[in-house]
C-alpha cells in the first residue's frame, strides 16, 4: 500500500517533470489562480499532497476540472516547482485510471477556437474527456 | 640519500592500539637510506622532539620521517623541531599513521601493514627531498580599499588608525555609498546620515587616508606586500584644489534631465553635480554625456559663474600608479533589476517602487522632500502593499538562490514609519518567512505587527495589476486563512534582491580572487578566515562577500583592517618555497604553462642558454616565486616536464606511487 | 636435395614446433615480423622483407640480464639463464642471414656475449632464397647471392613445391628428423630457380651502386666531407632505421625498479636517439649531424676496417622502405658516389 | 565470494592538500571506517596530478587510482580543480576507449568538511575494484612477480 | 621560387627533393637556384614540413618553405606556441590533391617498382600507371592515398604568403568513424585491438619525432626526471604508457596531420588515439581544430565553470 502511494507520487512528478521538494511555501500560486475560490484543493496544496505522497486524494478532487490550465502559477512560481504541471499531472492519472472517452476525435476540429495556446488546447481534452 | 631517520610516535595509544609500532619501527630500518629508527610516546612532546633533535644532531641526519598524526596537525611543529637542530626544515616528511590509519581500521595486522606501507613511502619520498630556503619578500606599508561605502570607510578608519597609509578608491564622485542613501536605520530608527556623515567626514580628514573618488581599479599587478596598482581617475572637469564647493555652477547648468543616481533616478540632477549635499569630497563633476559644453562646445555656463575659476573643461582621465602591501574589496551591492519579474508591475507603474526608492521618497531630502506621496499623481496614499522576496530565495531563472537577509528588517522598518508618521494608512506586508536573527531584530519585528500595526500576511504576492483608475490591485494569498485576497492598493514597495555591485568581476579577475556562482567573492574558509580571500594579500569587507546589514558590515570592516594591520605589521614576508620551478634547458618556452598559472606568476624571457656546449638565445619560461602558490597546474601542462614542483617534484610524488604499489 | 609439397608445409611447422621453439614470419594486424609458431600463427613466407629482420632471435630487441632483489633487507642476485633449448628459425632470407654472420662478428668475438653465443648454438636456421627481390634490394653490391642464401637449411620456393637442403651438420639433423614430410628433389630444378632469381637481380634500380671508395680507408676524408650536411638535415633522429636493420648491434643496459628489485635489462639503442653515449660528462656527439655519420660511416668504413673488409651493411633496404624522410644508405653511397665525379 | 574477499586492492588515492586530504583526516577523527587497502597521496591540488602517476600506479601493480579533489569553485588556488577535471575527463576517456576497465579509475570532489562522503566513497570505490579483480591490463609483467 | 632566392628574400628553400626511387623524395634544404633542379613535387611528397621549420627558425635569414593546406595547420599551432617565427617563413601554400601511401599501392600485390606515373600534380590524379620489373601493373590513386586524404580537413590553407596549384577534393569517409567503431567495441574487444596493434610497437620514435607538437626540446621519455626513460618495449605496458602519454600531452595541440600514421614502420594506427581526443574535446568542450588560428584557448588550458566530469557522457 504504501509502496504504491510512493509509486503513485513519483509517477506525478514523472509525468509533471517537477521537483515539489523545491517549493518554499510561499503561495505565489495560490495568489495568482484564477480559479482558487472554485478550488477544493488549492494550487500550493497540490505541491504538499505529492510531497506527503497522497495522489488519491488529488485524483478525486474537484479542483483537477476546475484548473484552467493557464499556468500563471507556473509562470510565477519563484522556485520552478510548477505547480500548474503537478495539476496536470494528478489529472492524466485520474483520466487514466477511469479510462473511456466522450470525444470522438473527429468532433474536435469543430470544436477547436484558432486563437487558444496549444497547451491549454491540450489540457482542455484530458480535461473534458471523461 | 643515505642519513634517513624515522620516527614512530605511538600518540599515547592513538596510533599503538591498532598498529604495532615496533614492528613499523623494524620494517623501516630495513628500507635503504635509513640509518635510525625509534618510537616514543609522544613524538609532539618536548621530550619526544627531544629526540629527534639529538637523533639528528648524534647521527648527522639528512632527512627525517615522522609517522605521526595528520601533517595538517604536526607538520609545522617537526619543522622548527628539525631547524632548531639544524636540519633544514624541509627534509622533513610526515606519513600520517593517526587520521589515515589507526583511526579507521580495528584489525592490528592491517593497521600495522599499512603503517608500514606509509611510512616506506615517506621514506622514499624523503630521500629525494632537497632543501628549500623560503624567499622573503618586503612589504609596503599601505592598503588600498576598494569601494568608499561604510564598509570601505570604516576598515580605513581603522587601519589608518593603527598608523598605516590607506587609499579609498571610489567609482562615484562621493564617498557614502549606499549607507548614505538611506533614510534611518534598523533596529534603532537612527537617521542613516546622522551616523553615516561624520565618519565620512573622519575619512576624509584623516592624515592617513587619501581619497580617490570619481576613479577606478585599472590594473593590478604584483603579489602579497607588493601590489601595484593603476587607478584611473576620470576627469572631472573641475579643479579640486580650486573649487570651493559654493554650488552655484549647479544652480546655473542649464542641462537637467539627468536623472539623479543618489535619489534612485525619481528626480534629476544637473550635468555638473555632486551626488548630494554632504558628498565629500565637496566638489562636483561634470557628467559629460550630459553638459552641453563637453558635447557641442557651446555653453560654458558654469565657466563663466564660477568664481573660483575651477572649472576645466580639458581635463583629461588621469592613470596613478601607487604600491599597496594590502588590498580591501569593499565594493557593495546594487538592487537587482526586476525585468524577470513582470508579474510585479515595476515598469508598468511608477507606483509599485523598490524599497530603496522608498528610502529616498521618505528621506527630507529626497525628491518629495521626505512627504510620502505617489509619484504618478502626487497623492497621499492610503493603502501600501508591501511585497516581500522578490527576485530572492528564486530559482536561478527568476532570480537569486540566496536570501538577501536585509529585506525582512527594512520593510519593518518603513511599515512602522509609515503607521507613525500616517496612522491613517494601510500597511500589508506579504511575507514567505519573517527572519529576524540579530540582536533586537525580532523585538523590534514584533513592534511593527504590535504596536503599529502592520499587517503581517502570510502568502506570496501571485500579481499586481494597475487599474484604469490609478489603483493597483494586488492579487495575494493568506496562506494561514486559506484565502485569497485581492487588495486595491495606492503603492506597492518591493523588496528586491541584492546583488554584489557588477564591477566586481572585473576587480575580482584583476585580483584573481575567487567569487562564486553568484558573484560573492570567496573567502579564503567561510568559517575560519571569513574576511580574508584565497589570494594572499586580499580581504574582504561588507556585502561583496555575502548579504549583511550595517552593524554586521562595520564589524567585517573592522576584522578586515585587523586582517591588514597584521599584515602591514610586518616588515618582510616569508615566501613559501614548495614553488614550481623550470630547467631551462629543456623548456621550449611554448606558453601553455603561463596560460593555467591563476596567480601570473609565469612570464618568458629571450635568454641565452648553454645547452651542453650550444649557446643559443631561447624564449624560456621564468617563475616569479613569490607570485607561485605551487599549485602545481603548471607541471601537468607542461609535456616535457620541464616545469617541476619543489617539495612535490615528479620525482618524489612517483618514488610515494612506486612504495605504496610495491 | 629434398623437397616438399606446400600443402604439407603446414603439418611441418607443426611438427617442428611442437617438439622445439619454432620461428617463423607470422602476420600480426597487417605486418609480419619473426614470431613464436604456435597453432594460430598466421604463417607469412610470402612477403619478402619482415618489418624487424631476424637479428632479434638472437638479439632480442630487449633481454634481462640479472634480477636483483632485497628480502629483509639483503640483497639477492639473481643471473639469468641462457638458451637451453634447441629451436629453429625458419624462413630467414640471404640477407638476414648475412646479418648474423655479421653479428657473430661482434658478439662472438671477445669478449664473446654467452647470451648470443646460446641461441647460436641452440638455434638452427632455415633459410630462403628470395622469389621476388624488390626495388629497395642491394644485397647484390655486398657480394650477397639471395638466390643461395647460407645458413643449415635452405629453401627454395617453386610453384607448388619447397625445395630443400640441407647445409651443415644441424641442417642434416633437422632433414632427418622431418624426413617423414620430406620427398627428394633434383638439382636441376633447383638451378633454374636460382638462375632466374639472378636474372630479376640484375634488374633492380639499385644494381649499379658501387662502392668504390669504401674500402675501410681515407676514414679523415670521409668522415670531414661536407656531403653530410646535407645528407643529414632531412633525418628527424628517430631509431626506425637502426631497428629495422639487420645489422644494427648497439644496445644499452637499463635497470628496471620493479617495486621488489631491480631487473637489469639491456635493450636495443640507437646510434640516431640523443643520449645515445651519454656519458656522466655529457655526449660526445652533440650535433644530429654526427649521429647521422656515424651511423653510415660505422656501416662503410669502421666495421670493414675492423673486419676484414665486411660491411655492416648487406642491402636488405628496409631503411629505403622504412626511413619516415626518405633518407637512407643508398642515398648516402650515391652522394659520395656523385661528389667523387 | 570467498574470491572476492581474498582478494586485497591496492588503491592509491591522490588528494589535495587543502579539501580532500583534511576530508580524509575527518573521516579518521570521526572514525569513519573505509578499507586499508586505499593508500593517500598528498598533492597540492588535484591539478598537480599527472597522467604520468596514474599509469605508474597501474604500472607498478595498482588496481584502482582516485583522485580527490575541492568541489569545482572551491579550489584553493581557484581553478586547478577545473583543469585537472578536464584532464581526467580524457584521460579516462582514453582508457575507456582501450579497454582498460573504467571502474579502477575515478575522480571525486570532497571537501575538508566531508568526512563522511570520503568514507563513503572509498568504500564504495575499493568495492568496485574489488569486483573488478586484479588489474591485468594495465601494469607491468615485471612489478607482478 | 628561383626569383625569390636570386633575389635575396629568401636564403633557402624548404621543399622536397626527387627521391632515387619513384616513391621516395625527402624533405631538403635548397640554397641555389641550381640545386633547385632537383625539386619535386609531386603525390608522394606527404612529408610535413612544418616540423622542419623549427630548426629553420634559428637560421639566418628567411626560409621558403611549402606547405600543403594540412600542413599549414601544424605551422599556425607551432607559431601559437612560439616554436616557428613567422617572420622568418616565407609560405608558399602548395594545392594538394591527395598524397599516397606507397605502403598502400604495395599491399596491393605491387613489387619491384621502376617507375610510377600519375602522381604529378598537374595530372588528374585518378590513376597510378606503374611500371615494375615483374610488369604493368595500374591502381587508383585514390585506393594509394594516405588514410589521412580521406578525411581530408580541406583546400584552404590557414596561413600563406603566396598560393600556388590547384587542390582536389579528396574526403570521402568521416573522420571519426573508425573511432566510433572502436567505441562501439566491448572493453574486451578494444583491449585485444590496441593490443594487437601496439604488440608492434618497436619504440622507433618516429610517430614522436615526425609529429610538429611533439617539438619538446626534450620529450619526458628521453629524459630523467620522471624516470620514465625507456628505450625498448620490454613489456606491453610501455608501449601503452607511451603511446597514451604522448597523445595526451598532444591533446588540444594536435592538428590531426597523420603524419605518425604515415611514418609508423609497423603500420600502426596512430591517428586513433588522436583523433579519440579530439573528437571528445569536440563533444565535450566545443568543436576545436588546432592550428586554426593563434588566439583560440587550447581546451587543456582552459575550462568552463560547468564542464562534465570525468566520466560523463554528454
Amino acid at each position: 500500500m504504501e509502496a504504491s502511494k510512493k509509486r503513485q507520487s513519483e509517477m506525478v512528478q514523472e509525468i509533471s517533470g517537477t521537483n515539489p521538494l523545491k517549493c518554499m511555501k510561499c503561495g505565489k500560486c495560490s495568489a495568482s489562480c484564477p480559479a482558487y475560490e472554485k478550488m477544493d484543493i488549492k494550487p500550493h496544496q497540490f505541491v504538499s499532497y505529492v510531497i506527503n505522497e497522497d495522489v488519491e486524494a488529488l485524483a478525486k478532487c474537484d479542483s483537477l476540472w476546475v484548473c484552467l490550465s493557464c499556468f500563471a502559477c507556473v509562470e510565477r512560481c519563484p522556485r520552478d516547482v510548477k505547480p500548474g504541471k503537478i495539476v496536470d499531472a494528478a489529472r492524466q492519472l485520474a483520466v487514466r485510471q477511469k479510462g473511456g472517452s466522450y470525444l470522438v476525435p473527429d468532433e474536435i476540429p469543430a470544436l477547436v477556437d484558432e486563437d487558444l495556446p496549444q497547451q491549454l488546447l491540450v489540457s482542455a481534452f484530458r480535461k473534458f474527456r471523461r | 640519500m643515505h642519513g634517513i631517520g624515522v620516527f614512530v610516535c605511538h600518540c599515547g595509544s592513538n596510533i599503538a592500539a591498532t598498529v604495532d609500532v615496533k614492528k613499523v619501527v623494524e620494517m623501516a630500518r630495513l628500507e635503504p637510506g635509513v640509518v635510525h629508527a625509534e618510537e616514543y610516546q609522544y613524538m609532539c612532546s618536548e621530550a619526544g622532539q627531544e629526540r629527534i633533535a639529538t637523533a639528528i644532531r648524534e647521527k648527522n641526519l639528512k632527512g627525517i620521517v615522522v609517522c605521526s598524526c595528520s601533517p595538517r596537525m604536526h607538520e609545522a611543529t617537526f619543522r622548527k623541531c628539525a631547524e632548531k637542530a639544524g636540519l633544514n626544515p624541509y627534509m622533513v616528511e610526515i606519513a600520517n599513521l593517526r587520521e589515515q590509519c589507526s583511526w579507521i581500521h580495528k584489525d592490528i595486522e592491517e593497521g600495522t601493514e599499512k603503517a608500514v606501507i606509509l611510512a616506506r613511502a615517506a621514506i622514499a619520498k624523503v630521500s629525494l627531498n632537497t632543501s628549500l630556503l623560503p624567499g622573503e619578500s618586503r612589504v609596503t606599508k599601505r592598503a588600498l580599499v576598494i569601494g568608499g561605502g561604510i564598509a570601505g570607510i570604516q576598515t580605513a578608519l581603522d587601519i589608518a588608525d593603527a598608523g598605516y597609509e590607506v587609499d579609498i578608491v571610489e567609482k562615484t564622485p562621493s564617498i557614502g555609498g549606499k549607507m548614505a542613501q538611506l533614510d534611518k536605520t534598523f533596529p534603532t530608527l537612527d537617521c542613516s546620515a546622522c551616523i553615516l556623515t561624520p565618519k565620512m567626514v573622519d575619512a576624509a580628514a584623516h592624515e592617513r587616508i587619501n581619497l580617490y573618488t570619481y576613479s577606478e581599479i585599472e590594473k593590478v599587478s604584483g603579489f602579497v606586500g607588493d601590489f601595484t596598482v593603476d587607478i584611473r581617475k576620470k576627469a572631472r572637469y573641475v579643479n579640486m584644489d580650486k573649487c570651493t564647493g559654493c554650488g552655484v555652477c549647479m544652480e546655473k547648468c542649464p542641462s537637467k534631465k539627468a536623472l539623479s543616481e543618489f535619489n534612485s533616478g525619481l528626480n534629476n540632477r544637473p550635468a555638473i553635480y555632486t551626488p548630494f549635499a554632504q558628498a565629500i569630497p565637496n566638489v562636483p563633476v561634470i557628467d559629460p554625456t550630459q553638459c552641453t559644453k563637453l558635447k557641442t562646445g557651446k555653453c560654458g555656463i558654469c565657466e563663466r559663474f564660477c568664481q573660483a575659476g575651477a572649472i576645466d573643461y580639458t581635463q583629461k582621465d588621469e592613470i596613478v600608479t601607487r604600491k599597496y602591501g594590502a588590498i580591501v574589496v569593499a565594493t557593495g551591492f546594487e538592487i537587482i533589476k526586476l525585468d524577470n519579474l513582470e508579474e510585479y508591475a515595476y515598469s508598468q507603474s511608477k507606483d509599485v517602487i523598490t524599497s530603496l526608492e522608498l528610502e529616498r521618497i521618505m528621506n527630507a531630502a529626497g525628491p518629495t522632500k521626505g512627504h510620502l506621496e505617489r509619484l504618478s499623481d502626487g497623492k497621499a496614499p492610503k493603502n501600501i502593499v508591501f511585497v516581500q522576496c522578490v527576485g530572492s530565495r528564486c530559482d536561478e531563472s527568476k532570480g537569486k538562490p540566496y536570501c538577501s537577509k536585509i529585506c525582512c528588517m527594512y520593510t519593518a522598518k518603513h511599515a512602522m514609519l509609515i503607521r507613525d508618521k500616517y496612522p491613517d494608512v494601510n500597511v500589508t506586508v506579504f511575507y514567505i518567512d519573517v527572519r529576524t536573527p540579530g540582536k533586537n531584530f525580532d523585538e523590534f519585528y514584533r513592534r511593527a505587527v504590535e504596536e503599529y500595526g502592520v499587517n503581517y500576511v502570510k502568502g506570496q504576492v501571485g500579481k499586481v495589476a494597475p487599474q484604469p483608475d490609478g489603483s493597483l490591485l494586488v492579487h495575494g494569498v493568506d496562506l494561514l486563512d486559506g484565502k485569497q485576497l485581492k487588495i486595491s492598493a495606492d503603492m506597492v514597495v518591493l523588496a528586491a534582491a541584492v546583488e554584489p555591485s557588477p564591477s566586481v568581476r572585473k576587480i575580482a579577475t584583476m585580483l584573481t580572487a575567487s567569487i562564486d556562482t553568484n558573484n560573492f567573492l570567496t573567502e579564503a574558509h567561510p568559517k575560519l578566515r571569513p574576511v580574508e580571500s584565497p589570494t594572499a594579500g586580499v580581504f574582504l569587507s561588507g556585502i561583496c562577500q555575502g548579504p549583511k546589514d550595517i552593524p554586521e558590515t562595520v564589524s567585517q570592516a573592522g576584522a578586515a583592517a585587523v586582517k591588514v594591520v597584521g599584515l602591514l605589521a610586518k616588515d618582510k614576508l616569508l615566501t613559501n618555497p614548495c614553488t614550481a620551478k623550470p630547467d631551462e634547458l629543456m623548456c621550449n618556452g611554448c606558453g601553455s604553462c603561463a596560460n593555467v598559472c591563476p596567480y601570473g606568476a609565469i612570464s618568458y624571457e629571450v635568454k641565452e642558454i648553454n645547452d651542453h656546449g650550444i649557446r643559443e638565445n631561447r624564449r624560456v619560461a621564468v617563475v616569479n616565486s613569490a607570485l607561485c602558490q605551487g599549485c602545481g597546474a603548471c607541471t601537468v601542462t607542461c609535456p616535457s616536464g620541464t616545469m617541476d614542483l619543489q617539495g612535490f617534484s615528479n620525482r618524489q610524488i612517483l618514488a610515494e606511487v612506486d612504495a605504496i604499489c610495491r | 636435395m629434398k623437397k616438399i609439397t606446400k600443402k604439407d608445409l603446414a603439418a611441418l611447422l607443426r611438427f617442428i614446433g611442437e617438439n622445439e621453439a619454432l620461428y617463423i614470419p607470422g602476420r600480426v594486424s597487417g605486418q609480419t615480423n619473426y614470431v613464436r609458431y604456435n597453432e594460430n600463427t598466421d604463417v607469412d613466407l610470402d612477403t619478402l622483407k619482415t618489418v624487424k629482420s631476424a637479428k632479434e632471435v638472437f638479439f632480442p630487441q630487449s633481454e634481462t640480464l640479472y634480477t636483483v632483489k632485497t628480502e629483509d633487507g639483503k640483497y639477492r642476485i639473481s643471473q639469468e639463464e641462457l638458451q637451453n633449448e634447441e629451436f629453429v628459425l625458419f624462413g630467414v632470407k640471404a640477407c638476414d642471414m648475412k646479418g648474423i654472420e655479421v653479428l657473430d662478428k661482434v658478439f662472438l668475438s671477445e669478449p664473446v656475449d654467452t647470451f648470443y653465443k646460446a641461441r647460436r648454438e641452440k638455434g638452427t636456421i632455415v633459410t630462403m632464397a628470395c622469389g621476388e627481390p624488390e626495388e629497395s634490394c642491394f644485397c647484390k653490391v655486398f657480394g650477397i647471392d639471395c638466390a643461395e642464401p647460407q645458413g643449415d637449411v635452405t629453401l627454395w620456393n617453386f610453384g607448388n613445391e619447397y625445395f630443400w637442403k640441407a647445409n651443415t651438420e644441424k641442417g642434416e639433423a633437422l632433414t632427418e628428423k622431418c624426413s617423414s614430410f620430406l620427398k627428394d628433389g633434383d638439382e636441376a630444378t633447383v638451378d633454374a630457380i636460382k638462375n632466374a632469381i639472378r636474372t630479376v637481380v640484375e634488374k633492380l634500380p639499385y644494381m649499379n651502386l658501387s662502392l668504390e671508395g669504401w674500402d675501410g680507408t681515407k676514414t679523415e676524408e670521409k668522415f670531414n666531407s661536407p656531403v653530410w650536411e646535407e645528407l643529414y638535415k632531412p633525418c628527424l633522429a628517430c631509431g626506425t632505421c637502426t631497428f629495422v636493420c639487420p645489422t644494427c648491434q648497439c644496445y644499452d643496459i637499463k635497470d628496471y625498479n620493479t617495486g621488489k628489485g631491480v631487473q637489469r635489462y639491456r635493450c636495443w639503442d640507437s646510434c640516431m636517439y640523443s643520449d645515445f653515449t651519454m656519458m656522466a660528462h655529457g655526449n660526445n656527439r652533440t650535433s644530429q649531424l654526427q649521429r647521422y655519420r656515424q651511423r653510415f660511416m660505422h656501416k662503410l668504413v669502421y666495421f670493414p676496417a675492423n673486419n676484414d673488409g665486411m660491411y655492416s651493411c648487406v642491402g636488405c633496404g628496409r631503411c629505403v622502405d622504412k626511413c619516415p624522410a626518405s633518407t637512407n644508405i643508398v642515398k648516402v653511397i650515391k652522394a659520395f658516389q656523385k661528389e667523387g665525379k | 565470494m570467498s574470491m572476492n574477499t581474498e582478494f586485497k586492492p591496492k588503491i592509491v588515492a591522490f588528494c589535495c592538500n587543502w579539501c580532500s586530504y583534511a576530508g580524509a583526516d575527518l573521516a579518521g577523527s570521526s572514525r569513519l571506517a573505509y578499507p586499508a587497502d586505499v593508500k593517500i597521496i598528498r598533492v597540492p591540488c588535484s591539478c598537480r596530478v599527472n597522467p604520468m602517476f596514474i599509469l605508474r600506479a597501474f604500472e607498478k601493480g595498482a588496481d584502482g587510482v582516485i583522485i580527490c579533489g575541492c568541489h569545482p569553485g572551491d579550489c584553493h588556488y581557484s581553478t586547478g580543480n577545473y583543469y585537472a577535471r578536464r584532464r581526467m575527463t580524457l584521460l579516462f576517456s582514453m582508457l575507456d576507449y582501450m579497454g582498460i576497465e573504467r571502474g579502477r579509475t575515478r575522480v571525486e570532489w570532497v571537501s575538508a568538511a566531508e568526512g563522511v562522503k570520503f568514507s563513503n566513497t572509498m568504500n564504495e570505490f575499493v568495492d568496485a575494484v574489488r569486483t573488478l579483480g586484479p588489474n591485468k591490463r594495465l601494469g607491468d609483467l615485471r612489478c607482478k612477480d | 621560387m628561383k626569383e625569390l632566392l636570386q633575389d635575396g628574400t629568401v636564403n633557402r628553400v624548404l621543399g622536397w627533393k626527387k627521391g632515387d626511387l619513384p616513391y621516395n623524395p625527402e624533405p631538403a634544404f635548397f640554397k641555389s637556384a641550381e640545386e633547385l633542379d632537383e625539386f619535386i613535387y609531386d603525390g608522394f611528397c606527404g612529408a610535413n614540413l612544418s616540423k622542419y621549420m623549427i630548426a629553420a627558425s634559428a637560421l639566418e635569414g628567411k626560409t621558403l618553405v611549402l606547405l600543403k593546406p594540412c600542413d599549414s595547420y601544424s605551422f599556425v599551432q607551432l607559431m601559437k606556441e612560439h616554436r616557428v617565427d613567422r617572420e622568418k617563413a616565407y609560405i608558399i601554400g602548395v594545392g594538394c590533391k591527395g598524397k599516397l601511401d606507397i605502403e598502400r599501392i604495395k599491399a596491393e600485390g605491387v613489387k619491384g617498382i621502376e617507375s610510377i606515373s600519375g602522381a604529378e600534380i598537374d595530372g588528374d590524379c585518378s590513376t597510378l600507371k606503374i611500371g615494375t620489373i615483374y610488369g604493368e601493373k595500374e591502381v587508383a590513386y585514390k585506393d594509394a592515398m594516405l588514410e589521412r586524404c580521406h578525411v581530408c580537413k580541406g583546400k584552404e590553407h590557414r596561413i600563406y604568403d603566396e598560393l600556388m596549384l590547384e587542390s582536389a577534393d579528396t574526403l570521402d569517409s568521416g573522420r571519426f568513424e573508425a573511432v566510433e567503431a572502436i567505441e562501439n567495441m566491448t572493453p574486451e574487444q578494444k583491449f585485444a585491438f590496441f593490443k594487437n596493434e601496439l604488440s608492434k610497437c618497436i619504440r622507433c620514435n618516429a610517430c614522436r619525432n615526425v609529429c610538429p607538437a611533439c617539438s619538446c626540446r626534450k620529450c619526458v621519455f628521453d629524459s630523467t626526471k620522471f624516470d620514465s626513460a625507456q628505450k625498448a618495449n620490454v613489456d606491453e605496458f610501455e608501449e601503452k604508457m607511451f603511446h597514451i602519454i604522448r597523445a595526451f600531452h598532444v591533446a588540444g595541440r594536435c592538428t590531426d596531420c597523420g603524419e605518425c600514421s604515415r611514418v609508423c614502420p609497423q603500420g600502426i594506427p596512430l591517428h586513433l588515439f588522436n583523433r579519440k581526443f579530439i573528437k571528445d574535446i569536440n563533444e565535450y568542450y566545443g568543436e576545436y581544430q588546432a592550428g586554426n588560428n593563434v588566439e583560440d584557448e587550447t581546451p587543456l588550458t582552459d575550462f568552463t565553470f560547468d564542464d562534465l566530469e570525468p566520466g560523463e557522457r554528454r
